[in-house]
């Protein structure tokens, strides 16, 4: 009790509150830098509920800055202030305080304050993305190893790689997974949802700023997971029909016969640098990336047949391009995921057959 | 003395220990019953396995200076970061925390002769070296590629050595299972005579806390891998959604051991800075109820936010609230534990030891952790967050400059004690300041990489070659976080070889484990001692009655003009 | 496997009404003899037997047709 | 002083507690008591972890027992026999406790009878277990039914299994000489785990057949 009253009169120390003092205006200066911090611009939002998850992150930054800046200052500053001294003697011992419960309290009450503070403004923000108005378009996106497939009502085929979708125009997106466990995360749309094999999330945002975005995959889904990526769109509404009735045209093209005959090994040779290099050698078959080497279609003992068993034959080639192959060697994705329109195909058939002809020669 | 004249009666002598001292090498450091060689043990093995894991960390940096990867192949690169992710939290910040500090530190700090059960102990300590030598032998069959955290379904089709993962992390489960039992009923059971649980000292306090985790917790860790090892190697269908299962539910298993884990990781850490504190500033703990009672409450609420890791996952969206606003409440617990340190800061005599030079830098980096952590637990901004790099600045920030920065601090603290030498206090201010600078340079720019698009677990990041200069900023921060360590390694050494022989008490502190000789004897205390007060009063003679006066020479407090502090570096 | 049918079943949950009967009787007397045990072996105790006096009684309730029924 | 009359009731209790001639046994005793029960808390976790698990994998689908990719639901498991089943293992533990209170009233035959009985029925249990086993028509691999239900069952079976040889060592020491008196933590903690095997199957029971 003594010790204490001692205590109570005791000042808090030299320059204490010259250093709470400067404390607070660090704190102010950078709470202002962090107010109006380009942040956007160095990561661009495509539009709500970007914009709002933003504005939470500064508010919680600023409120996490001062904490921070206070602990840190006070942390130096005691340490410096109240250092032992060669002066002091070996057995000098400091302020034998054990307790001030006000100030226990109140260091139990503001926290308390604080964090309900971010708590509340994080639920509503919560809220509002759950009650997003409107279902204006809604449309799925499905992971693949290592591809993002996208389906738009109304259109036979999925899109893969790509996305568009119309600028100020609600978007209620469907996520869910072919394989294993991916996720879909754009940075500049602030929101992200696991895709789980067999459950659907739903994501709900409203683009408004017409540009090129990023989608990754945040959630690890095997060896390519680092490059499993997509390209988001937001286009003019002119534009978007534009790409939807192209994407119709396309579609109805590609379910015309591959003119094998018309393929250009050249083309192929660049196609196949672009498309397929990252799975396949044109080494034997054995030179192994992710599928096997191609350079020896023809006359590889080790390769006495495709992997479906037939014999290799340019149609047989042309099959697997446009089917895909799934089985015990891996998964090869189709034409769509590799977006290859009949011209390619043939391209590719061609290029791939010639391989095997100069190493016979 | 009239209470000398008692001691024996007080505390029995040395003959009414759990077992006879034993002879022979083999039975004296090999399979020891005796905590202190056994947390000795845990020492040297997680430290070991400290290195190697931080050696794939460095080849994790490495891979990535370069957007295409600079040195290994995506499915190597898959398997070094899950290893490392593993093997330091199970094989190295688990065991150090409850099994080296908890068994060398714990017993002495309650005037016990030993642990309740020496021979679980033994035990516990033989499983962790068997289970993290199979795992890191599944390099040799495929390490697994799915991080440390493992989902399925990925990894029920990965490569052949995570059943060994599944293997190994079971049995280091069931090992901490049994730590906690063990320290549980020793620190409820076998406290000195007069020690209530109010003049238990701190790091006793996070003891029990951490044992209550590790024994109720890691059960459900054990389940978890038992059931991904059953569908791995028999077809049993747990996780794979194509045949029923649900891969959320591993997760929710995991979670509900990993979460607590990181409290099982941090609260011995904090009462690791709770004992250095009083001791450097030469004052009491400030709050000493509201610290201990923080514990507990930090243990208990642990229990119930697991599901805060899975906002983006697919619960049910209006679950995320609960798990939330409970994730918030743990920063008021914690909140006080920093006022409180900093409260004891205050009015102190500081003595710039490297064990409190770590002690205040654990203060600075976890305190950072702890609000990027109150940002994560924000359901909207976690959306955006969650499995970039701003979770592995996170993690680093609460793992690394929290428990390893405490573990650091304890290690300079209790390294007399253990070894009976002292270390150089020059070369441990060096090891300091280059492993505070090159933490931060290390781990702060992943916090912006996570915003800007860097996801976790990548092997390359070809997409986005723009993020090569902070990636390269952190890997040289990782080199330079290498180099510090070998400083500590060259301390330790020569502290060894040719280190001054240290006093029973060379820092004057005040809790149990000072009370006898360095390095302690192997039944700890002659007589047990009587407890009459809580041990951070500064300035009032010592709150003990019936030490041996042979061993506790030179401690009693205050020895005027004799062993001063150690010197400012 | 699938549940026996007809007068096998009926045997089978007479039987099993009368074993649990027999059982949870014993139980419970035992229970109750125990009741004022203190110590944390016999307070173990008797939470243990009375959950296992619970379960006597999801017997006889499966057994006369309340639970398990499709 | 204060410091004085602090020792002086420290004192008092540490010399009422030293004053029992047995004490070290006490306390030894206590500190085991004490482990076993954290012991057995420790395995509630790990069989509520499985039952979640089961809860989970219950609730992920619309109907109960699930059905099968063919089409067709899989049967319920049969609930007069586990039933029957069941009291056998409950009667178990009716016997073990009247063992344990027959060997506090120095009841030597009679603690050996119900011993034996008790370790009869747990054969029984296991038996029984193993025919359901034999005629099951859900398969470990085959379902999360199935998986559920051998995976919880065949962990309780093994304790079961523990158990058994657990309570045969107990007899045989028992009849050794090993306990005496007052001094009989292995059966108090037999006894308690015996128990503590019909308690989780009183929940498997109802989990699985019941519900």
């Amino acid at each position: 009790m003594a010790q204490s009253r001692a205590h109570r009169k005791m000042s808090l120390g030299p320059g204490f509150w010259p250093v709470t003092i400067a404390l607070t205006i660090v704190n102010v200066a950078i709470s202002y830098v962090i107010a109006v911090f380009p942040f956007e611009q160095l990561v661009p939002i495509v539009g709500a509920p970007a914009d709002q998850i933003d504005t939470l992150f500064r508010f919680m930054s600023v409120i996490g800055n001062a904490i921070f800046v206070y602990v840190l200052g006070y942390l130096v500053y005691f340490a410096i202030v109240w250092r032992w001294r060669p002066s002091d003697g070996p057995d000098a011992i400091g302020v034998q305080v054990h307790d001030v419960p006000k100030l226990e309290f109140w260091w139990t009450v503001v926290p308390s304050i604080i964090v309900a503070i971010i708590a509340i403004f994080s639920v509503r923000i919560w809220a509002g993305m759950q009650n997003t108005p409107g279902d204006v378009l809604t449309m799925e996106a499905i992971g693949h190893q290592f591809k993002f497939e996208f389906r738009y009502p109304k259109m036979k085929n999925s899109v893969y790689d790509s996305m568009h979708v119309p600028v100020d125009t609600p978007v209620t997106l469907n996520v869910t997974s072919a394989d294993v466990l991916h996720s879909f995360w754009s940075p500049s749309l602030r929101i992200k949802a696991d895709m789980v094999p067999g459950l659907v999330q739903t994501l709900r945002f409203t683009p408004e700023h017409i540009g090129k975005y990023a989608i990754i995959c945040t959630e690890f889904c095997g060896t390519q997971h680092a490059n499993m990526a997509a390209a988001l769109y937001v286009d003019s509404q002119q534009a978007f029909g534009a790409w939807l009735s192209a994407q119709a045209r396309q579609q109805g093209q590609a379910s015309a016969p591959v003119a094998l005959g018309s393929g250009q090994a050249a083309a192929g040779q660049a196609l196949f640098g672009q498309k397929c290099s990252t799975c396949h050698s044109i080494g034997p078959f054995n030179q192994k990336i992710v599928g096997p080497g191609l350079g020896h279609l023809f006359n590889d003992p080790a390769h006495p047949a495709l992997v479906t068993g037939e014999k290799a034959s340019p149609a047989a080639i042309s099959h697997i391009l446009i089917s895909g192959y799934q089985g015990p060697i891996g998964v090869m994705p189709n034409r769509q995921a590799n977006a290859l329109s009949n011209q390619d195909i043939a391209n590719l058939v061609a290029y791939l057959t010639s391989l095997s002809q100069k190493k016979q020669r | 003395m009239a209470v000398a004249a008692h001691a024996g009666f007080i505390g029995g002598d040395t003959h009414d220990h759990i077992h006879p001292e034993p002879q022979g090498f083999i039975r004296k450091y090999v399979f020891s019953l005796d905590a202190k060689v056994i947390g000795i043990q845990y020492m040297v093995a997680a430290f070991l396995f400290f290195l190697i894991s931080g050696l794939l960390a460095e080849v994790v940096r490495t891979q990535l200076l370069v957007p295409r990867g600079a040195i290994l192949s995506n499915d190597t690169y898959n398997g070094v970061y899950s290893l490392h992710g593993s093997s330091m939290v199970w094989m190295v910040i688990i065991p150090l925390m409850t099994g080296a500090f908890g068994n060398f530190v714990m017993p002495l700090q309650i005037g016990a002769r030993d642990v309740a059960f020496p021979w679980l102990n033994l035990l516990s300590f033989w499983l962790f070296p068997v289970s993290a030598v199979i795992l890191f032998s599944s390099f040799l069959i495929g390490a697994p590629d799915a991080g440390w955290t493992e989902y399925p379904p990925i990894s029920v089709q990965g490569p052949a050595g995570t059943s060994l993962w599944c293997i190994a992390i079971f049995l280091i489960g069931i090992s901490s299972t049994m730590t906690g039992l063990n320290f549980m009923v020793t620190i409820v059971k076998m406290r000195a005579p007069g020690m209530t649980f109010t003049r238990m000292p701190l790091f006793v306090w996070a003891s029990l806390a951490t044992a209550l985790l590790n024994m109720v917790a890691t059960a459900a860790l054990s389940a978890a891998t038992a059931a991904l090892f059953m569908e791995r190697q028999f077809n049993v269908p747990f996780y794979d959604p194509t045949r029923g299962g649900s891969p959320l539910l591993w997760q929710h298993m995991f979670w509900f051991y990993s979460h607590p884990a990181v409290y099982i990781m941090i609260l011995p850490g904090f009462g690791i800075v709770s004992e250095v504190f009083p001791t450097f500033a030469r004052k009491p703990i400030f709050g000493y109820k509201m610290i201990a009672f923080s514990s507990i409450a930090i243990a208990l609420l642990g229990f119930m936010v697991w599901a805060h890791h899975m906002f983006t996952s697919g619960m049910a969206p209006w679950l995320a609230l609960p798990f939330m606003i409970l994730t918030m409440v743990i920063a008021v617990p914690t909140g006080i534990k920093i006022f409180s340190w900093l409260a004891t800061l205050w009015g102190g005599k500081i003595h710039f030891h490297p064990a409190m030079l770590f002690s205040l830098g654990f203060i600075a980096t976890f305190t950072f952790g702890g609000i990027t952590g109150v940002f994560l637990s924000s359901v909207p901004f976690d959306y955006d967050a969650h499995g970039t790099y701003f979770i592995v600045a996170h993690i680093h920030y609460v793992l690394f400059g929290g428990s390893v920065f405490a573990l650091y601090s304890g290690l300079y603290y209790w390294w007399p004690k253990i070894t009976g030498r002292m270390m150089s206090n020059t070369l441990g201010v060096w090891h300091f300041w280059l492993t505070f600078l090159a933490f931060n340079v290390t781990f702060l720019p992943m916090h912006l990489l996570g915003l800007w698009g860097m996801p976790r677990r990548v092997a390359q990041y070809q997409l986005h070659p723009e993020f090569q200069f902070w990636n390269d900023v952190a890997s040289v921060g990782s080199y330079v976080l290498a180099l510090s360590t070998l400083i500590l390694i060259y301390n330790m050494v020569q502290s060894l070889l040719r280190g001054r022989r240290a006093p029973g008490n060379p820092w004057n502190a005040r809790t149990l484990e000072w009370m006898t000789t360095s390095p302690p004897p192997y039944y700890n205390f002659r007589t047990i001692p009587a407890v009459l007060k809580n041990p951070y009063n500064f300035g009032e003679p010592l709150p003990y009655i019936g030490l041996d006066e042979a061993e506790s020479a030179g401690s009693t407090h205050p020895p005027a003009g004799s062993s001063p502090l150690p010197a400012h570096a | 496997m699938e549940g026996a049918t007809g007068v096998t079943a009926s045997i089978e949950k007479s039987i099993a009404f009368v074993f649990a009967i027999v059982v949870g009787g014993t139980t419970s007397f035992q229970l109750a003899k125990d009741w004022k045990s203190t110590g944390l072996d016999n307070q173990v105790t008797k939470l243990l037997l009375g959950l296992m006096a619970f379960g006597c009684i999801l017997v006889i309730l499966a057994a006369v047709g309340v639970l398990g029924g499709v | 002083m204060a410091a004085a009359s602090s020792f002086n009731a420290t004192h008092e209790a540490i010399t009422v507690r030293y004053n029992s001639v047995d004490h070290a046994y006490a306390e030894q005793r206590d500190i085991r008591l004490l482990g076993f029960v954290l012991f057995l808390i420790s395995d509630v976790v790990i069989f509520s972890a499985f039952i979640f698990a089961y809860l989970y994998l219950r609730n992920s689908v619309p109907n109960w027992p699930p059905i099968t990719k063919g089409g067709h639901q899989l049967p319920r498991f049969d609930v007069a026999y586990a039933a029957i089943n069941s009291t056998i293992l409950f009667g178990s533990g009716a016997t073990m406790h009247s063992a344990m209170e027959s060997w506090k009233r120095l009841d030597k035959p009679a603690f050996n009878l119900w011993l034996l009985a008790t370790i009869v029925l747990g054969i029984a249990f296991l038996g029984g277990q193993g025919y359901e086993y034999h005629s099951a028509q859900v398969t470990w691999a085959g379902s999360t039914m199935g998986a559920s239900f051998f995976t919880l069952t065949g962990l309780h079976g093994f304790h079961v299994f523990i158990g058994i040889i657990y309570l045969c060592v107990l007899y045989l020491q028992a009849n050794r000489g090993v306990y005496t008196g007052s001094k009989y933590f292995g059966l108090t903690a037999g006894t308690l785990y015996w128990h503590f095997v019909d308690v989780i199957w009183v929940a498997l029971f109802f989990l699985f057949y019941l519900w």
